[in-house]
């Protein structure tokens, strides 16, 4: 069993109109920038992401949206240095958001991977984004019913990779990537190294190859920080 | 009813046929988790060319064959408390994360033993029901969550009543979960709450195999024989 | 009233001193998060034999200053996505992880800023309400969670209203959920659904601080008088 | 700040009559031995335990038992080897046994942790054990809801420890003490070495150091498997 491809456009190529997206990173760190370009090359569109933030300048998660792919946004945060894409596309009604407090959508990503349907949190009890959702007290405190969250594919960045998928990160950039690992059908890691298999310690595996699909080695990975430095534009 | 009974056994699959029969059926490649005892056994019958990777609920995947006696490492066991060693490829999690690939159906299959399969496909393989102690380990959320679920059986009980039947009797351990089901006489899959036999051995006729079954067996189709090399 | 808010600019805190006046509570390896923005400053702060650990919500547990301008590493970045350092004692963990931290309780102090605070101590932070584009972050799990709450913040508006009023006329982060308030005029408590006056700055009287609070100030004891250093 | 402290006796001295405790470990691996003996004898009785198991042989657990210490146990599988001990208590009805799906068991201490009162689970829907539950169907599969699990105290075996408590462990001995160590308002650790701080890489770090009260060296941990072969008996 070998799960590594030859390139991120390969590695996205499966991904149909309509599906529902899960990107990792945390702004920048994180992100999967050459597999969100090659989704953009790819040419998918009416996608529904998950993200935590809504993209920052005209590259990655934000190019993704100034070409007109994604119908809806799940995040927390739709906010960035330049967070001018994706404002003009929601005041001007052409993309759908829904806000989820960061750790509810964190949990509800992991919900999802373990197979967990429904569970209760005090987060954003009566608060409007509580407002329509099944609520219930518990030793004497109020929490909020949410539910978890899938997708068909996500698009990971991780720092190691064997040929069995088992993945480590590097520093923060580990953020929503292992739980969005285990909450898509096909997981797709663009990893900046791929190792043989035995290249990983057993004790540092972070995401365990049960939970990926597709590997593709990018050895010098863009930083959405850096291509913004730049002003960078995609494509 | 005695007398039928020494047939069986004299023409009946061993435990290890069992076994290997059902590693016939992992694709290279599948995520496996194999209950405690007798279906330990499948690691050993995978197929040339083909190689599953083996889930072991307290925190192990993709681990390697049994250490040599003297050689273990008591931090290093399976579910069942055996000693196992690493290889490459091998990862540790926490008890958590593990359970999250059981329940979140990230395994392909699951394969365990059982006292009753109903043709409804529940499952009772974790308490007779006859008090003493009980214990249930991770069956229940392995029977639930695997995209698979096959179980190991004789094909009757150690007093000849059928193990397959219309509906369980025992303390359940999942309700419609079981998939396959490989007997000590033929393969039997569970479909829209029947039983249906797709392999039996050649040396029993369709008419005995229904006599020591405790529901219908539909046919679909051929059946097939079932064969197993000598273990 | 813009006499009076003259009057209030002069002789406020400014926000590092506030800041400044929040660091004082933090107990030796008590664990913390600090909102974006101006509590971010109070990690500069901390009392001399006094090490409080800082959590980032995006995964990192005692992490380091801030690097040199041009040795960042994006990579390592706090939830205001601005570059951090590791240091001995450092951990990374996941997103998942990182709010089982918050939620479960683990965190002794969330230190935020806040448009308004309620004497029953709810806060309203992440909206004003107006549309545009609403964002919330990790806030509504920070304020449900963490042991202590603390809230820093300008004792009024730029238009001189008081953002200590009565109940919240803008979306609620969190219902019931602030402990403490640090303004730029005085420490007050929130408790059992009352403001509770703890400090002020002497150059105001109570009369003038009640005058700038949209709801009544207790008084438990002494008030203690709110001095910090020059920043 | 130093969660260092000089012995296992010191470590569990705080442990009252009554209190509910976590024991770390699956079988024999992971285990705390040198914890659950200083416990013994401390002599804490009328303890709620949360394990795996319910004991081996004469030592760990079953010694705490065998001393009459426990009244209620909480756990998967109660048997092993040797499973004299427990199985004699629970017979003589001495000892209340909580039995729980060990998936369930595992989750409901991580919620625990994570302050999720509740959650649903497909596992045990329609047995025995989902008896008295609340069930709910999501997207036509039924599921059971299982409350979180909290504990006084932990105790939980690593093998890597720094003075903020942060922790590393070995091989499958991890098994439930990372979930262990958020669950319970005091955790207490054995390690069988403690470094100095910046002597665990921040990415290999298993639990971080927010979840961590004590931490004690235990540089030749006993393993219970090979107590259990000596036949050993303790006190």
């Amino acid at each position: 069993m070998d799960k590594t491809i030859a390139s991120a456009a390969e590695a996205v190529s499966a991904i149909p109109d309509g599906a529902t997206v899960m990107i990792g990173g945390f702004g920048g760190s994180g992100a999967p920038i050459e597999l969100i370009h090659a989704l953009i090359d790819h040419g998918a569109k009416d996608l529904t992401v998950v993200n935590n933030n809504a993209g920052n300048g005209h590259v990655g998660l934000a190019a993704l949206i100034e070409q007109k792919r994604v119908r809806k946004l799940i995040c927390s945060f739709p906010r960035s240095a330049d967070p001018r894409v994706f404002t003009e596309a929601y005041l001007a009604g052409e993309i759908e958001l829904e806000l989820v407090p960061q750790g509810t959508l964190a949990e509800r990503i992991r919900a999802g991977g373990a197979g967990i349907p429904a569970f209760y949190t005090a987060t954003s009890y009566g608060t409007e984004l509580a407002e329509g959702k099944h609520t219930e007290e518990f030793d004497g405190k109020h929490y909020v019913r949410e539910r978890w969250l899938k997708a068909d594919f996500a698009l990971i960045k991780a720092e190691l990779a064997d040929p069995h998928g088992n993945l480590t990160y590097r520093m923060a950039a580990r953020n929503f990537n292992p739980v969005m690992a285990m909450a898509a059908t096909h997981t797709i890691v663009q990893a900046t190294r791929v190792v043989e298999l035995g290249g990983i310690d057993p004790e540092h595996v972070i995401t365990p190859g049960i939970f990926v699909s597709k590997v593709v080695e990018v050895p010098n990975a863009a930083q959405e920080e850096e291509l913004n430095r730049a002003e960078a534009v995609y494509p | 009813m005695s007398e039928t009974m020494t047939d069986i056994d004299s023409i009946k699959l061993s435990n290890a046929q069992i076994a290997w029969r059902a590693a016939q059926d992992i694709e290279d490649g599948a995520y496996v988790n194999l209950g405690i005892g007798f279906p330990e056994m499948v690691a050993k019958f995978q197929p040339e060319g083909k190689q599953a990777i083996f889930h072991t609920e307290n925190g192990v995947l993709d681990f390697g064959e049994a250490p040599k006696p003297g050689e273990e490492d008591w931090d290093c066991i399976n579910a069942g408390k055996k000693a196992i060693t690493i290889k490459p490829g091998t990862a540790f999690f926490h008890h958590a994360d593990s359970f999250a690939m059981v329940r979140g159906g990230h395994l392909d299959v699951a394969i365990l033993g059982a006292y009753e399969i109903a043709q409804t496909g529940d499952l009772a393989n974790w308490s007779t029901g006859r008090g003493g102690v009980p214990a249930v380990g991770g069956a229940m959320d392995l029977v639930q969550s695997a995209k698979r679920v096959a179980v190991l059986t004789d094909h009757v009980t150690k007093k000849g009543e059928p193990k397959l039947v219309a509906s369980c009797t025992l303390p359940l351990t999942g309700v419609g979960c079981v998939t396959r089901i490989y007997t000590s006489l033929a393969v039997v899959d569970v479909e829209g709450g029947r039983f249906v036999l797709r392999e039996k051995i050649p040396a029993i006729s369709f008419d005995e195999l229904q006599a020591l079954t405790g529901a219908p067996l539909r046919v679909e189709g051929d059946v097939a024989d079932l064969i197993c090399p000598e273990l």
